[in-house]
């Protein structure tokens, strides 16, 4: 067990403005629920980025005002959302040919353990007691281009979340190509984890302390 | 003459049989046909198999249809939504079976028995545990895994608009599983806000064809699922 | 060589009204290019019945009038033809989720030959010189739930159409239900083919000796 | 900002290269992109794969872009019409290849090729010449033949309105192959009689998203083909 403190780390705030930096102009993105849903507001001026929701609209735009909201408007996390000009609505199968068949630039996910080689594990923690849910979270990551998660870097009770290998059930097998945390933001590239930027006050040997896996400075 | 208007949703479930499968349109509450499941619980048909994304909020809706009793099994890729309580409960007593989904997968097995496609190569699953015991196969030096077309004898679907034939538009993002579970079973069966005179729907906007279409019942103002579970409604009333 | 001579037999408008008597009010139909595209203009009083092309129109009208054509809207023989009210537009592959997935009750189709066993052969006489083409016949045969055919009994030379054997490359095996011919009507039965109705003049001997398929009175 | 819109047909085709896989929609005439496959022309690109549903009539729009010796092989369901002259005496000379594919197989594969779907079992075509060759595998006491996915570098697409982001809506029979051809291609390339503001068509009556569309093209009047046919007009003019 580590320190888990990240006083000198990131915010959610800064990880999702730091997603939100690497997303190009024009970019097709499709955002997981919860952390990832940050991305949206924080897009730079000057980019049009459009968003995919896989419950069938492409172009969502932010939440309505209060008093505003449709039920039947909504988002892959079941929260009221907008939809801009140029936005288009769709079944699920014909959703889902965005995803599968990599129309879609970037996904944005949540991760209970990411492992050296990209293997993501984001739906179940295995025990027999919770009830499996997976949702799209399989398709996006066999089908989006480039796969980023945002996560902390260790979980609540200071263990690691950047893995050796993963644990909990993957959703996907080198599919994970960024990973954005607290500490430090990390590329999985062949040769192990190559760390792109360290959080101030973050050294390397800090972050090496707390995973098995291997960091490439 | 065709005309697939029925007069009430009791009329629109007639026939429904233990042991059937039944396809569930919607999203969390968004596309949910609330009145033809409440309806369903009413007729009592029992030992269900239910395709649906979700397994329901609070105790109305598919909640209810659990709760009662009539689903033996759910085929879905999320089983929990903030305010699932019925499913978790039976699922823990090992009183109802799940068979999960990834979402995709769903979907597409879903048009797959709805266009004739009895099975079909996706790369989603592949390497976890939901692809476990299924066929894989490599197309291009990656891995696949076959997935098989789903049907149902009955649908029931939640639109906007229909006329007489059965043609269909739907409303935004309720419009979700509602088109291939249509094409998916014998018979679809839908709850449309509004029923409107042939032609009144544009031949170049008609979402479902109406041949894909068995019966259509005019429900004008649907439950508004999230405020029933807000005050703990539960069905039957 | 037999006497293709079948003045005492029906005329091509009497055998598409016959397959038009047997579409049931409120059918969903598919005709093929040619002979079948006469069945939709002879729809008894009364009822309903809904016509499908495969280039993507459920709905398909009469032909419009000289002037009031649209190159846009043609039917699978690539002729202009309109739109009923209650009529919709779809992309091939819906349209072919039509067809394959059983939600076309009839389809009427022409033949170069039929088999004793339902089998079809409709799309090429195998000749070397001959381009081969096929279109959505193969599709049509396999999912449509009751395939009727349209033709002549014998071919223009006198040869018979209905074989015990189809010696032209198969559009599918199995997949006829009856036969609207000139002579007779046949129905395709796992005894044989059961002769249904006569035209005036004509015997069961005659038909029998015109084919080595196996008739059945 | 995304902006999809070219100035001409020539900065659409731009970039097509030799030995190309090129789907171009359309059915005869109707939603045959003749302005771009003229372009194409011009461009000169040689050794292409064609996917179409036929291979043109007279001497204009894809019978011209035969006529030119610049498709090596056509992938399609029906070779013939009325008035086609020029793919026949290259075939019967064996200067091009044919791949014939039945229809609603054709559709379908090129819907895979869209969708990351590498192959799937359908009926059509089993115990046939255009199964031979083909694993066939039994589901359900059926037997289905395996299909594989087909993709396309670029595709060619007519549609009727358009807008900057690339969302479509299409006329009548017209639309038959394209939605499914823009899915299905790296690029593509759609010509739409009019280019609208973002925002005019309807979220809930676009047929093609703009995530499947490269570059859009406003041509106006587009050529009706049969037209130029009947005037026995050749391209280049």
């Amino acid at each position: 067990m580590v320190n888990g403190d990240n006083k000198t780390g990131w915010d959610v705030q800064q990880m999702a403005q730091k997603v939100a930096m690497d997303i190009p102009d024009g970019a097709y993105v499709n955002l997981g629920i919860g952390i990832p849903e940050m991305v949206s507001g924080l897009v730079p001026e000057g980019r049009e980025v459009i968003y995919h929701t896989e419950n069938g609209l492409l172009g969502m735009g932010p939440v309505p005002p209060t008093g505003a909201e449709d039920p039947e408007l909504i988002n892959a996390g079941k929260k009221c959302v907008t939809a801009i000009p140029g936005a288009s609505y769709f079944h699920h199968a014909d959703s889902f040919t965005m995803i599968r068949g990599r129309h879609i630039d970037i996904c944005v996910l949540g991760a209970l353990q990411v492992s050296e080689t990209g293997d993501l594990a984001n739906w179940s923690t295995g025990e027999p007691s919770a009830i499996p849910a997976v949702g799209g979270a399989m398709d996006l990551v066999a089908g989006v281009k480039t796969i980023y998660v945002i996560s902390k870097y260790l979980t609540k009770t200071g263990a690691p979340k950047i893995v050796k290998q993963c644990t909990y059930p993957l959703t996907g097998k080198g599919v994970v190509d960024r990973i954005y945390t607290d500490l430090a933001v990390l590329d999985v590239t062949v040769r192990g984890l190559q760390v792109r930027e360290l959080a101030p006050g973050i050294s390397f040997e800090y972050l090496q302390q707390n995973t098995e896996a291997k960091l490439i400075r | 003459m065709i005309d697939k208007i029925v007069r009430d949703t009791a009329d629109a479930v007639s026939g429904i049989f233990d042991g059937a499968t039944i396809m569930i349109s919607g999203f969390g509450e968004a596309g949910s046909p609330v009145e033809l499941i409440h309806a369903l619980i009413d007729h009592g048909a029992r030992e269900l198999t239910v395709v649906s994304n979700n397994t329901g909020s609070g105790h109305v809706g598919l909640a209810a249809l659990i709760e009662n009793r009539q689903v033996r099994k759910m085929i879905c890729s999320f089983p929990r939504t903030t305010n699932s309580k019925v499913f978790p409960e039976l699922y823990h007593k090992g009183d109802i079976e799940l068979e999960l989904v990834p979402q995709g997968s769903l979907a597409e097995r879903i048009r797959a028995g709805g266009a004739g496609i009895p099975a079909f190569y996706t790369p989603a699953s592949v390497n976890t545990p939901l692809a476990e015991g299924k066929e894989t196969r490599v197309f291009n030096g990656q891995t696949f895994v076959l997935e098989h077309a789903i049907r149902a004898d009955f649908s029931l679907v939640k639109c906007h608009k229909a006329d007489r034939h059965g043609n269909l538009v739907y409303n935004k993002t309720a419009r979700n599983f509602g088109p291939i579970m249509c094409t998916a079973a014998e018979t679809a069966i839908v709850q449309a806000r509004e029923v409107v005179p042939l032609g009144a729907i544009d031949p170049e906007v008609v979402v479902t064809p109406g041949i894909f279409v068995g019966r259509v019942v005019e429900v004008r103002n649907p439950a508004d699922e999230s405020k029933l579970v807000a005050e703990d409604r539960r069905y039957p009333w």
